[in-house]
């Protein structure tokens, strides 16, 4: 049970990431966001592990344990994300709101 | 969690600019529009903010209000204190409690402070 | 000119991969399918590079490029999927047609 | 492009049993339900299929018909020949001719062909 807890923790999933916004020059708020970032392998049994299940990543993984060189293995990437507002300064500093999407990552997946 | 009837609501100093261009409808409600000045309720996870230009060594407040707090961007520091430690034109603050953007607390006016005071 | 469509080529972008259902063991048709596979590198700018962008994304190469360390890089991966459909044995040598999600890469991204 | 009048329609040996356990809904109208043996039209760029059991030297269709050629999964070959030379239970092909579907080639019949030849 020890040995599954730690496999599971060790697979894709999504993992706390502070990013800060005020380094980006434009951004005035927020200084920083719980932005997230999925880490973590992805390899077989999918389904068990992961809600998020594409036949073409299975396939991928398939190929790859059969020996078949992949140019591109599967990868741990976010597979929702939510939106934010961000307070930006314009060209000409002046001040605008935005509502960004995609600036959250929510849940990931092996793609 | 339901928010109770004891959860009293977070009050911000509010002004509303012609400096802000774009986007005004994300801040319906929680700035007061066209160059007004007051006071806005917003509930009580929000977070107070202010902007103001520094000139010539005097603060112009260019914006306040509540700010949109999401779980995902929350502020920290009761008091308004800029973060940068630069010597921008733009000086700016988000806080947690009462009236707390009604003016900032920046380097160069802690030291004239400091001086005054010594 | 040369030089910016050999980087375009470089950049992450969908190539073609076919992949061999019936090593599977359990899939009787299609034999193979061309399932496609997001291919190449994510980095800045991503805007004028490819059509999906992600705040998110861009947030991480931002941190990226000013030396602070990710766990887990942008990586190009399949944003759009067709379906397709599959016949295959079931567990009593019964056949079974079914309609899979996500079997094609159709788009990819940096994520 | 467009299909044109003169493009005709593939014409396939339909057979369909009980094997099929689930997902009749998909090969609606592309396999005869019910155990009925007969001919399906279907658009011309389609592939037709076969599906046999290999029992004690003897072939048993499973079934048969116009397989959904989707653009990712297409057939290219126009005679039907088990892609399999391992010795299994279940022969099958995909192939675009007209009936191309009717039998299938596999490796013990071609050895027992040629044998009676020589």
């Amino acid at each position: 049970a020890n040995r599954s807890t730690q496999q599971q923790e060790n697979y894709c999933r999504l993992r706390e990431l502070r990013i800060d916004l005020v380094s980006m020059g434009y951004i005035i708020f927020p200084e920083w966001y719980h932005a997230n970032n999925c880490v973590g392998p992805c390899r077989s049994p999918l389904s068990t592990r992961i809600p998020d299940y594409y036949s073409h990543t299975l396939f991928l993984l398939r190929m790859h344990e059969q020996g078949f060189p992949l140019q591109r293995a599967p990868c741990c990437v976010p597979v929702k994300y939510s939106q934010s507002v961000i307070l930006t300064f314009t060209n000409d500093q002046g001040l605008k709101v935005k509502r960004y999407p995609d600036m959250v990552a929510e849940a990931c997946g092996c793609r | 969690m339901r928010v109770g009837f004891q959860a009293k609501n977070r009050s911000c100093v509010s002004y509303g600019s012609s400096a802000l261009t774009e986007g005004m409808e994300h801040l319906r409600g929680l700035i007061l529009e066209d160059g007004q000045n007051g006071t806005v309720q917003c509930p009580h996870n929000q977070c107070c903010f202010g902007i103001w230009n520094l000139i010539e060594g005097q603060l112009r407040a260019q914006l306040k209000g509540c700010w949109i707090s999401e779980k995902e961007a929350t502020c920290d520091s009761p008091t308004c204190e800029t973060q940068s430690s630069e010597d921008t034109f733009t000086l700016s603050c988000r806080c947690r409690a009462d009236l707390c953007n009604d003016n900032i607390t920046h380097e160069r006016k802690r030291q004239a402070d400091s001086l005054r005071s010594s």
